[in-house]
């Protein structure tokens, strides 16, 4: 099976066989490597073994993004097989920089709203103040793109999961 | 002394609580929120009462249903923690006119410092320096932006009640002041029931470093040494060190005694903790007392060899402070994290879940104060501080050290944390060199991942990927349903590749 | 110094060993028996190289395997741990032919003391008091009752090789010395390949007090104060504490001064044990010397404030003692506790199985050293010690006192352990009031339970029975299939309830 | 649902009745007890509250008996819904006095075995000696009897659950 690992947007490619005794043959850039690599029950955390090298690592995965923490460090990596990477590929789906729809992460009260519909964000600009754990959250746009709906008012209850704002590329006609 | 104590409080201070009333042989009585039925503090306390729902307000907030609580099960005192009551001086009234004891400072002492302008007054009075500013019940468009040109850009605003970094602002030009007073205004109605904001100088690039004071009901006041609390993220402490590798001996002793004369100033009779600014020419300021035990107390007991809460407990009791000022000198070096259920690649982002499996860092020099375990819900109720952990060593290199191999060994299974970014900062060379103030968390950079670990982290996900198969759902976890953090993961966290 | 040590062990210690290298930046190999492959120790090492089956003579004790491990991993020094080939002369001075550094005492003193015949006469000689006893390379049954008779009832007989309790017998009376030798012969020909046994006066009622020695490869010699070892099952320690309750200025003074002793008459130069027998006149008879790290060193690290592996690595690798005697000193007291996966109430039974899920005490002044966590499983392949926890206090009872809320707080799902059996230890009259010699848990009993204590107990059964259902399986359990330990629990247990 | 708890002899019974809040309802000796029990989930720890007072209870279940650790004091007991003691008092079977199945408890070496076929053995007699574990333990009967057979001889390997030996009652003939 042939793996894609994206970091930081560079590309690698891996190839994983399994092996008789119960390891995996890994396949990188033409290199070969025999991996033993174990999970501890009841955990997620899994153990790597490489040429005798010792790597504990805690994962945690959210749709195609893998949080990997080893050695203290962590790291972001979207992995994907290569047969969901064509097919996003293909059809065009996921990751696109078209534009965002910004939800409520937590149920909370709107504090304020500082964009309008038709309204040019730039990345990183504050959207909207959402208050939750008592604290006040800045709402961010992660793309840069114009407002196409504003679904919520200040002073407004939200619920987890619901719809803020909708922000679609620049250039789209409101 | 106490033969039953009540904490009104949850989370790892209720823990720390319990285990100092244990250690006096007092029985314990602890309220709980529905949220909190299975929390190791209900397990471990003698006594428990349900007070209500998860909000605050109706639970842990509720003096009344608290005080209650504590007159039906024969509790003789009050331990507050940190935060919630903890510095509400109507309730340590209420809670001394029925009789019982407040394990904190008097009432009158939580006023005086409760308000930012009044002991602001105090401390001048007294001759504590404090930073210029200029103070009103409230401010009108017009006198804000004119009090804000009289000080100077840029200024800070700051709720008079409360801290914690609540209803706190800092503004560098004039069209950001009105909307970041509204909003600071908002939040601390909403946190303290009392939106009063006052402005003054802004001290750039300052040291945020507090002295311990305790102070008991017959007169005597001592200090036990700083702690430098300069690594802040939205003045939310993350780090914290003691002795501060930023100070002098003359200045220790110029502060301490400031912090003594600050405590004595306002008849202080429990522990609290003396808050400055410093700045890089070694300047102090006055910013605050908090009229509670800290959150980071834990590194002041491990250097300086005491034990905070049991002191408290003792001092509420009438006891003598067992402490003497010429006795009390600071060993080794100590350093706490705080360990939270948040994504700090994802503006701090808190988690939420059940907490799998835990793997808990020990051995020497590590302690740990927690109420964590396998099974335990974190809700989106309250803050999400897991954990607080704590390396002393005999120097700040040997705590460092320590500390940073006690968090490559902790490991949460469940939830997204803050542990690798604590790390982070431990291998920061402005941290390690001990060169850092206030601004350090806005300039901070990762540092750069060794290769090994790299390729290890790469072929490790590939083997994950392969084999717990296909990617939409949450690996490893037993849980179906959907979870609307999952959601945020993807459509925010994606592009942060 | 070292930048990659090998650890020739498992469990806790290895752990223990690893975060020492880690404090001094050094890369750290470990060995492992395919039973440990999912270990912490294997785990957290840098390095990991699988050495054999369980069995220890195939993995942990093949010395020639892991010199072999350490060459081609580039490692320049081996940590034996204790137990294993820690006291092996000969694997000493195979890995200082290979080139390597032994992480211990040099080979001769190894030997000097490896033998209880041997160490006895240097001791003789350098003026350290020895407990009268008779040695021969064998005895005939007519010698053995001869020497006996000489000694008078009741005598010891112990293997000249090893230590831990093997090859250990008391006897009272003539009719049971020579079936006792012969077991203790076969015993000690087992444990240690050498089945040489002597025999010497039994002292009744005595303290097992222990003296921490340090030498180093420039002729410095210190000792770092006692640890009382006295409350013992079949020579097997099970609580240490030091200082020792039965100590008194004089007589560590004088003792001190003895293992220091012994330690120069020997050249020993690395971290040692010199173990006594003190009499209740506090008359002090010398024991042997442990050439090694001990289980129990945390107490020793907490109350004299040290860190007695990282001082074993710079010694081992020719640094000068980094201690003074004259600067060391012993503040407040610690305790240790052994916690075992084992059957107090079942002759000590071993329990084995997989650790669930662990609740771990933390707070001020509590060290855990452990390489225990949930999902691994306790083999029957090695010693039943899951963890060390140590409490650590400004005096005695509050040491003790946050000891026991730290085995209150210790909850391990999935085996049995002697965690209430070791909390009642520390609830027992003699030992809180200090007042105990070796035979303490030989006139064990129970301290009695508090009656709600016994009434939550009951209902709490009854519950669990009713949500749990039928009581042929093991409750909880998500595991099928016989575990040949149940019957045991099945046929044995019953009756003792 | 009634349950019989036996420690040391001594028999208490106790009547459990579901409430409708997730409760329950405890009778012993009349007394009428409200209990809130509930469990850690991947433990085997539960939560007792009752009349206010919490007990975090770690449990171990073996067979009939229950191990329970509460405040940091362990008790043994037998646990037995009333129909499960009543079956076993009506069939006699379990809890006997009557004579021991003494059997390995793990795999090791039998160093020596103390008694022969006839023999009449004492509660706490040792029986034989097993070494695992590096350690030699001593096999204890723990019941008064004669031996009916010794299936064993020194220096036989066992494993675990083979029977070592059998005793029956003191009286019983050979």
């Amino acid at each position: 099976m042939k793996y894609v690992v994206e970091h930081e947007g560079e590309e690698i490619e891996i190839e994983v066989h399994e092996t008789e005794d119960g390891n995996y043959e890994i396949v990188r850039d033409g290199h070969v490597l025999i991996a033993d690599f174990k999970k501890i029950e009841g955990s997620r955390i899994y153990s790597l073994v490489v040429k005798n090298r010792s790597f504990e690592v805690l994962m945690r995965q959210e749709d195609d993004l893998v949080d990997v923490v080893s050695l203290g460090r962590g790291l972001r990596l979207r992995v994907e097989s290569e047969r969901e990477r064509n097919a996003r590929l293909i059809t065009g789906a996921g990751g696109s920089t078209e534009g965002e729809i910004v939800k409520a992460v937590m149920p909370g009260i709107v504090v304020a709203v500082n964009v309008a519909e038709g309204d040019v964000v730039e990345s990183q600009q504050a959207i909207c103040v959402l208050e939750a754990m008592k604290m006040e959250n800045e709402i961010r746009s992660s793309v840069t793109g114009r407002v196409l709906k504003v679904a919520v008012a200040a002073g407004q209850t939200v619920n987890a999961g619901d719809v803020l704002v909708e922000i679609g590329p620049p250039d789209e006609a409101v | 002394m106490f033969d039953k104590v009540l904490i009104a409080n949850r989370g790892e201070i209720a823990v720390r609580v319990i285990r100092a009333c244990r250690a006096l042989g007092m029985k314990t009585v602890i309220v709980y929120s529905t949220a909190d039925r299975l929390s190791r503090a209900v397990l471990m306390a003698d006594e428990a009462y349900c007070i209500g729902p998860p909000e605050a307000r109706k639970s842990y907030l509720d003096g009344k249903k608290i005080i209650d609580v504590a007159r039906r099960s024969g509790a003789q005192a009050i331990h507050p923690g940190y935060g919630f009551l903890s510095e509400n001086a109507a309730f340590a009234r209420e809670v001394k006119e029925a009789g019982l004891v407040f394990v904190g400072p008097n009432a009158e002492a939580i006023d005086a410092m409760g308000d930012k302008i009044n002991s602001r007054h105090a401390m001048e009075k007294a001759g504590v320096p404090v930073i210029p500013g200029i103070e009103r019940p409230s401010f009108t468009k017009e006198a804000l932006k004119e009090a804000a040109r009289e000080i100077g850009y840029p200024v800070m605003l700051k709720a008079t009640a409360g801290g914690g970094g609540k209803g706190i602002r800092i503004v560098h030009d004039e069209k950001d002041l009105w909307q970041a007073y509204e909003r600071s205004v908002g939040e601390s109605e909403k946190a303290f029931g009392n939106g009063t904001v006052f402005v003054e100088k802004a001290i750039e690039g300052p040291h945020h470093i507090e002295f311990q004071v305790f102070g008991d009901k017959h007169g005597h006041y001592v200090h036990l040494f700083e702690r430098e609390c300069s690594v802040q993220r939205r003045h939310q402490k993350v780090v914290e060190e003691s002795p501060s590798p930023f100070m002098t001996p003359e200045l220790r002793a110029e502060m301490g005694e400031a912090a003594v004369t600050a405590a004595r100033a306002i008849g202080y009779d429990n522990a609290g903790t003396v808050e400055f600014l410093v700045d890089r020419h070694r300047k102090f300021y006055f910013l605050e007392v908090n009229t509670r035990l800290q959150v980071e107390h834990p590194i002041t007991e491990l250097v300086v060899g005491v034990d905070l809460v049991v002191e408290q407990l003792r001092v509420a009791a009438g006891e003598k402070l067992s402490f003497e000022q010429e006795k009390l000198a600071q060993t080794g070096h100590a350093i706490e994290v705080r360990i939270c259920a948040e994504d700090p690649d994802n503006n701090y982002m808190p988690d939420v879940g059940l907490i799998e499996s835990v793997i808990l860092p020990d051995g020497p020099g590590i302690r740990l104060d927690s109420a964590m375990a396998a099974g335990l819900e974190v809700t989106l109720h309250y803050d999400p501080m897991l954990a607080k952990l704590i390396a002393w060593g005999h120097d700040r290199a040997e705590a460092i050290g320590r500390l940073k191999q006690a968090l490559t060994e902790f490991k949460i299974s469940g939830l997204r944390t803050n542990v690798p970014f604590l790390g982070d900062i431990l291998r920061d060379e402005r941290f390690v060199a001990g060169v850092y103030d206030t601004s350090f968390l806005e300039h901070f950079e990762k540092p750069p991942l060794r290769q090994d670990v790299f390729d290890a982290a790469i072929i490790a996900a590939a083997l994950f990927k392969h084999v717990e198969g296909g990617g939409r759902k949450l690996a490893g976890s037993g849980k179906g349903g959907l979870d609307p953090w999952k959601s945020f993961g993807r459509v925010r966290g994606a592009r942060r590749l």
